[in-house]
């Protein structure tokens, strides 16, 4: 028992540096005058993003060079390790890509919800590095609670504050039973530590407490997965988010609650097959489970929002394919589609967020005939929502093929078939919304373009009425936001090309159990 | 088992009763206040004088009163809800019949282990200072962690209500 | 790059450019222009074709041209393209017949306002299904399979403002989503087994496999088919696809789509005849097919859909062959089908026009004496179909029905030489309904206002047949004459001698000759007869006389009402999905242009406010699902494990 | 001396953390469903405490410290949203919102 050395705290540097960001958007807020704070808030906590993204980095170039990469700090209570770094990394990225969307929001006062998304952020990572229960509780917290409050942040909007108390009602009360199921595997084997579970989980006896606990965290991380049926509270929340923190939770929550699940599987499923496989099951079945709910919820959803926040239940089903045997190199398949999906999702939201930004809601009968009034911004929906139905050359088809390939080595013989007809069922709701984007509209109303003459031929589309001192910031704004839809698309694409570049460095970096 | 146990178990059970069935708000503060007293006796009859000092100042003083506070915002009138119609069909006997199967359940997993009598203590154990070394020792990791979540609370609370004038 | 690679590549990337460029200019260009652009990128895919056929006659014709495109980093999986005689065979026919109805459309859709848009579709097509017949492995082919059915939805929905075409596509999307399922599970099947999804590297190793798995995957790959070709029990797509333009169902729903399952069936012979099961299913499947499509086809009186279930009819044939292991004799069949349906579909194309859109073949006549060209060449289309000699149809289907007979299936034979004649009783009754008797006098006052208004937009055509449509009638007129020709029996034996390397590569055993000797005389003069009397006797009810009802009431009501599938699969398979989704997230689609869709949704309604209930938008009801789900996983952990 | 044995507290637990899950489903006002979700913690609390007592490990007392932070915490938030809906509605109900769903 020692005091944390300095060694611990130099390994801290990536997450301090998001802390920080998180502090230093609030200090600057409150320092720089009132009118010119909104971009010095922005340019904070996307240089906090960005300084913690260059620490993971290197870690992460250190990790690949030395085999003897020390992962754990804090006396394990943080395993700040390969997983961790490419983690960190993938949320970082989702982080960025939200603030930069972000941009479009027209509320003067972003600070907080600047602030909170770095935090949030913070959560996930943590959550993903949790070497100790309690760190898995309050990193989920750190991100749950952030994340209720950015839900609401429109809060002018009757739905928005809606979808946050459903939310965070049933977020307490999800975590108010993770939390009694970790008290009960306290209880057995007394400490707060994974390394103590696991250790209690190979010891041979486990008992019926160790299993409910074990339920009942089970069920605690599915409900942040929005796994069926503990999913109902996703729709909701993602339709009263703003797109931009609909994106930052599809992808963030989803990737740092599936990190620490596979984790806390790799600990407490007994070394036993028979009670492996008796462990496994429920996981499979609720994997399986949300396949079909989130494909079938999609099929008649008119609100693109909810659509993807069904699609993300459905995709999360998909990311346990391949690791039903637990075996490691099924962690490396799985992360890579969890990339595919940051891609997917980001670009998808991304693009609700533009076509929001350019005065067009996330209706999807709203959407019919954008293609003739954004082009590009159709285009971009026609290539994100092709990835999401796992069609080539994206990285959406390469993912499905190696979760396939994963599956087939890990046995899991009926959730593939389960995964098949998932993915056949939602390819009809994703290209349905393809074909309205590029079915030619009644010419829109709300538009202004439709009542300008003829004499000047196809000009683009006009801009939604702005104030004139937005105008600058406007501008930023489109850049910003067709910053993140074209890198998103690019990634999608590149990734789906060329798998191997991600791919072999991903399974070399994972550590093995 | 000692009088003071027994009057706690009784007052923590009580409360709980209390949340689940008082129609008017500021009985259902003073109930869960029983309760969260109650615990209290409890942690210090466990030996964590520690704990015990937090639960009644942090919780059944800080806590509860925002609760109060809350409820004088909402005006929430005397008319309880509970004789107005539920829009929810069947919700309570589907819900009590749940929480019956979950105690069942529960308990079927208590006694089905068996548990050894406890282990002596050494002295000092759930003092503060005791507590002191757990926390800067061991977790001072998940400390830094619960701090940034206090900071986080704060500007949520602020997102939502403060700064930017009322919500409506 | 051999110059084989660009030649392989060339064959769908050039169609999928024109898409593109089409696509970009639609507005832009104009419209003789974006034909121009259209008819050329087949055009030059064709060209690409016949020089790999030349590249693949120097190699022997015994070799394969082959060009390694893409490996997505798993063992087994990737993506190619193979030119052997089966891939070479059906591009050609693809991209040739799909330039002649690419250059007929160009006429036939002078007046629609989304010529552009029509044209990048088609083109789009013809990328997907050259991509299909010419992958090398099953990846590559299911890329193609799915990219088929989506440009398929597209076309049937192209007039997407019309209720009934929009639903006809979710129709054909939904069936086409089973069949890609099963092809899916079939190739994880295979995957697991072999290790390989290349059918260089399956393909060899198929007699290898247990049994069960040769069955499972045999019969899975038959589902994939049997969705694609329309065949018993997955047909009910096809005859609604015809709400699509004339073009597209004679390029999609006649040509070419509809035949992928006998490729599919083709291409993996090894497996099918492996697996215990796999040749009867199949020949079952084709045979049920034949004689079904042929019975149907007998009671419906849109002309389009007479010609969809002669389709189907007419694919059943050719899936028989294949199950009885008569390949080259399917493949033929392929071929000269291809030619002739094409030819009657652009025939009734121009028939749709001249009646100023009606479709009802007891709302015409008398056409014979209007206009001699749609007469000689439906005429010569027709007796094709029929297989009157010398034409293609006679050939081809000979050769089926002879290798029936050799090979001692004599019930097959049976069964399909009745089909004939049942053939040519609704092709000769479609005939002479149109073209013999008087014209029928069109009533104004009978059609609705959209009809009048599809008639209005019709009505410039009437005049006479344009050269650009006139060209390829006369083109596929001729091909459906010398088609045949060759394979003529004790003359010529082009495709037995073209297919026989490709065949014999995985020790394909030439088929036995169980039957009597003398089964080609035999199955001609049958053949002859059955057809002979079958036309002869639709002439007699339909030839002087306007008799349409003729077919008997209730069985012509039943065969309109597709023989009551329509309804059992409904009440199967698409309420229960509603349902189903009404429980995940809720019922109404208000957003798809989509009146029949409503009206089912609203039939649903009622259930599925009900499970509505279940959720609602009650938080309290979503916390009681979370915790019910809590106390089962409890339960589940405490009981069983 | 703890006073009851350790399964006792463990039950006791068990029984306030059903009561307080009975509690969100079927008391309809939101102030009541979050004092209920505050029972919830409290048991979790109350077995990480006797847990400790049990073993003589300082973890669990850690664990419920810091569940007792995080309480508050997630208190201040799910006041200010209750706040942010019910504010002006005529006697909160929880059934009441529901705009969202399908």
């Amino acid at each position: 028992m020692a005091l944390p050395g300095i060694s611990d705290l130099a390994t801290l540097a990536p997450w301090a540096a998001l802390a920080a960001g998180a502090l230093l958007v609030i200090v600057v807020d409150l320092i720089v005058p009132e009118r010119h704070a909104r971009p010095w808030v922005f340019a904070t906590a996307a240089a906090g993003v960005l300084l913690s993204g260059w620490y993971a980095a290197r870690r992460l170039g250190e990790a690949g060079a030395s085999a003897a990469f020390a992962g754990p700090a804090f006396g394990g209570a943080f395993l700040a390790d390969r997983l961790s770094l490419v983690l960190t990394v993938l949320v970082l990225a989702a982080a960025l890509f939200s603030v930069l969307l972000a941009a479009m929001d027209k509320t003067r006062d972003m600070s907080g919800y600047l602030a909170l998304l770095l935090l949030s952020a913070l959560g996930m990572t943590a959550v993903a590095g949790a070497g100790d229960m309690t760190v898995v509780f309050v990193g989920l917290e750190l991100l749950s609670l952030g994340l209720y409050v950015l839900v609401a942040f429109r809060r002018e909007d009757e739905t928005a504050r809606e979808g946050a108390f459903k939310y965070f009602l049933l977020g307490s009360l999800a975590a108010g039973i993770l939390l009694y199921g970790f008290a009960l595997l306290y209880t057995v084997t007394g400490d707060t530590s994974l390394a103590a579970v696991a250790r209690y989980a190979r010891g041979g006896a486990v008992g019926p407490l160790f299993h409910a606990g074990f339920g009942l965290v089970l069920v605690g991380f599915a409900f942040k997965l929005a796994m069926a049926p503990f999913h109902p509270w996703a729709p909701d929340a993602y339709q009263a988010a703003p797109a931009p923190v609909a994106a930052f939770m599809a992808v963030g929550t989803k990737a740092a609650a599936f990190v620490a699940l596979v984790r806390f599987l790799w600990a407490a499923v007994p070394a036993d097959p028979g009670l492996a496989s008796a462990y496994m099951a429920p996981v499979a079945l609720l994997a399986g489970a949300s396949m079909l709910v989130g494909s079938l919820g999609a099929l008649f959803q008119t609100n693109v929002k909810r659509l993807l926040a069904y699609s993300g239940i459905a995709h999360a089903g998909y990311l346990f394919v391949p690791l039903m045997s637990l075996e490691p190199d099924g962690l490396g398949t799985a992360m890579f589609y969890l990339f595919a999906y940051f891609f997917m999702a980001v670009g998808a939201f991304g693009a609700v967020a533009a076509a929001e930004g350019r005065g067009e809601p996330a209706q999807l009968e709203r959407w019919q005939g954008l293609y003739q009034r954004h082009p590009w911004l159709a285009a971009a929906v026609a290539l994100f929502f092709l990835g999401l139905a796992g069609m080539p050359p994206t990285a959406g088809f390469t993912g499905k093929l190696l979760l396939i390939g994963g599956g087939l080595r890990a046995g899991a013989g009926w959730l593939l078939a389960a995964m098949v007809a998932s993915t056949g069922i939602s390819a009809y709701v994703y290209l349905r919304v393809i074909s309205t984007v590029y079915r030619s509209g009644q010419e829109p109303a709300h538009s202004p373009g439709a009542l300008a003459p003829m004499a000047g031929g196809e000009g683009p589309p006009a801009a939604p009425a702005v104030d004139d001192e937005n105008e600058w910031e406007t501008a930023w704004a489109r850049v910003g936001t067709g910053a993140v839809l074209l890198l998103a698309a690019a990634g999608l694409v590149v990734l789906g090309l060329f798998p191997n570049a991600l791919l072999d460095g991903l399974t070399a970096l994972l550590p093995l159990r | 088992m000692s009088w003071v146990v027994a009057a706690a178990t009784v007052m923590t059970l009580a409360g709980a009763a209390g949340v689940l069935r008082a129609r008017i708000p500021v009985h259902a503060v003073l109930a869960l206040v029983l309760n969260l007293v109650g615990l209290a006796a409890l942690f210090i009859a466990l030996d964590a004088e520690f704990m015990g000092l937090i639960q009644v100042i942090v919780y059944a003083g800080a806590v509860m009163v925002l609760f109060l506070f809350v409820i004088s915002l909402l005006s929430a009138r005397n008319t309880p809800l509970e004789r107005r119609p539920s829009l929810l069909a069947g919700q309570e006997p589907l819900g009590v019949a749940v929480g019956a199967l979950l105690v069942a359940a529960l308990a079927g997993a208590i006694f089905g282990q068996p548990l050894p009598e406890p282990a002596s203590i050494y002295p000092g154990f759930g003092t503060v200072k005791a507590f002191g070394a757990a926390l800067f020792y061991e977790h001072v990791f998940v400390l830094q962690l619960a701090a940034l979540l206090l900071f986080l609370a704060a500007v949520g609370v602020v997102v939502l209500l403060g700064r930017r004038g009322p919500g409506r | 790059m051999e110059i084989t690679f660009w030649l392989l590549v060339g064959i769908p990337v050039l169609p999928l450019l024109g898409a593109a460029a089409t696509a970009a200019l639609r507005r832009r260009a104009s419209r003789g222009m974006l034909a121009a652009i259209a008819c050329s990128a087949v055009a030059l895919a064709f060209a690409c074709t016949v020089a790999a056929l030349i590249r693949f006659g120097q190699a022997g014709g015994e070799g394969v041209l082959h060009a390694p495109l893409w490996s997505w980093g798993v063992a087994g999986v990737g993506l190619g393209l193979i030119g052997d005689s089966i891939s070479i065979w059906f591009s050609l026919v693809v991209t040739g017949v799909g330039l002649l109805i690419h250059i007929y459309a160009a006429g036939y859709m002078a007046d629609d306002p989304d010529y552009g848009r029509f044209f990048a579709k088609l083109n789009y097509f013809i990328f997907a299904m050259s991509l299909l017949v010419l992958a090398d492995g099953f990846v590559g082919m299911l890329m193609g399979w799915a990219n088929v059915g989506l440009a398929s939805y597209l076309l049937i929905g192209f007039w997407n403002r019309r209720p009934a075409a929009a639903a006809a596509a979710k129709k054909a999307f939904w069936v086409n989503t089973v069949g890609e399922v099963g092809l899916i599970l079939a190739m994880l099947i295979l995957l697991t087994s072999s290790g390989s999804l290349r059918f260089a590297d399956v393909l060899p190793q198929a007699g290898l496999l247990p049994p069960e798995v040769l069955n499972a995957a045999a019969l899975l790959l038959l589902v994939g088919a049997v969705a694609k070709s329309a065949q018993l029990p997955l047909f009910v797509w096809l005859p609604d696809a015809m709400q699509g333009p004339t073009p597209v169902s004679a390029l999609i729903h006649a040509a070419t789509m509809v035949t992928a399952g006998v490729y599919l069936v083709v291409r993996a012979f090894p497996l099918f005849e492996a697996a215990p099961w796999g040749m009867p299913a199949v020949a079952l499947v084709g045979v049920a097919s034949a004689v079904f499509g042929a019975v149907a086809a007998m009671g419906q009186n849109d002309i389009k859909r007479i010609l969809a279930y002669s389709t189907m009819s007419q694919v059943g044939y050719m899936m028989l062959a294949a199950g009885v292991g008569a390949y080259a004799a399917a493949l033929f069949h392929f071929m000269t089908h291809a030619f002739f349906k094409a030819l009657l579909f652009l025939g009734a194309g121009l028939v749709i026009h001249h009646f100023h859109g009606e479709q009802d073949v007891r709302r015409m006549g008398g056409l014979g004496r209007e206009s001699p060209f749609v007469y000689w060449t439906f005429l010569i289309g027709t007796l094709a179909l029929v297989g009157a000699p010398p034409l293609a149809g006679f050939f081809s289907k000979d050769e089926i029905v002879v290798e029936l007979l050799a090979g001692g299936h004599t019930a097959l034979w049976v069964l399909a030489v009745a089909a004939a004649g049942l053939t040519a009783f609704y092709m000769l009754r479609l005939f002479c309904l149109v073209f013999a008797g008087n014209p029928y006098r069109v009533d104004a006052s009978d059609r609705g206002p959209a009809e009048a208004a599809a008639a209005a937009e019709h009505d410039a055509h009437s005049a006479g047949v344009p050269a650009v449509q006139a060209v390829p009638v006369l083109l596929l007129t001729i091909l459906s004459i010398a088609g045949g020709w060759l394979w003529v029996p004790g003359l010529t034996h082009v495709p037995e001698a073209f297919f026989e390397p490709a065949l014999a590569r995985y020790g394909s055993p030439a088929p036995v000759h169980a039957g009597p000797v003398q089964a080609k005389e035999w199955t001609m003069g049958a053949l002859l007869l059955v057809s002979a009397a079958g036309a002869a006797w639709a002439v007699k009810l339909f030839g002087k006389s306007r008799r349409a009802d003729a077919t008997g009431g209730a069985f012509a009501r039943a065969a309109e009402a597709g023989f009551g599938f329509d309804a059992a699969y409904r009440a199967a398979f698409v309420e229960p999905l509603r349902a189903l989704a009404g429980y995940a997230g809720r019922v109404m689609d208000p957003q798809v242009v989509d009146g029949a869709v409503n009206g089912i949704a609203r039939l649903a309604g009622t259930a599925a406010l009900a499970l509505g209930r279940l959720h609602g938008g009650f938080v309290r009801r979503y916390a009681l699902v979370l915790v019910t789900g809590v106390t089962a996983v409890l339960i589940y952990f405490l009981m069983a494990v | 001396m703890p006073g009851m044995p350790f399964s006792g507290y463990v039950l006791l637990s068990a029984v306030l953390f059903v009561a307080g899950l009975v509690g969100v489903l079927v008391r309809r006002s939101p102030l009541a469903a979050l004092m209920s979700i505050e029972l919830m913690w409290g048991a979790a609390t109350l077995l990480f405490v006797a847990a400790s007592r049990h073993l003589a490990a300082m973890g669990g007392h850690v664990f419920a410290f810091l569940i007792v932070v995080v309480g508050a915490a997630e208190a201040a938030i799910g006041l200010a949203l209750i706040v942010l809906i019910f504010r002006g509605r005529d006697g909160a109900d929880v059934d009441e919102v529901r705009s969202l769903r399908g």
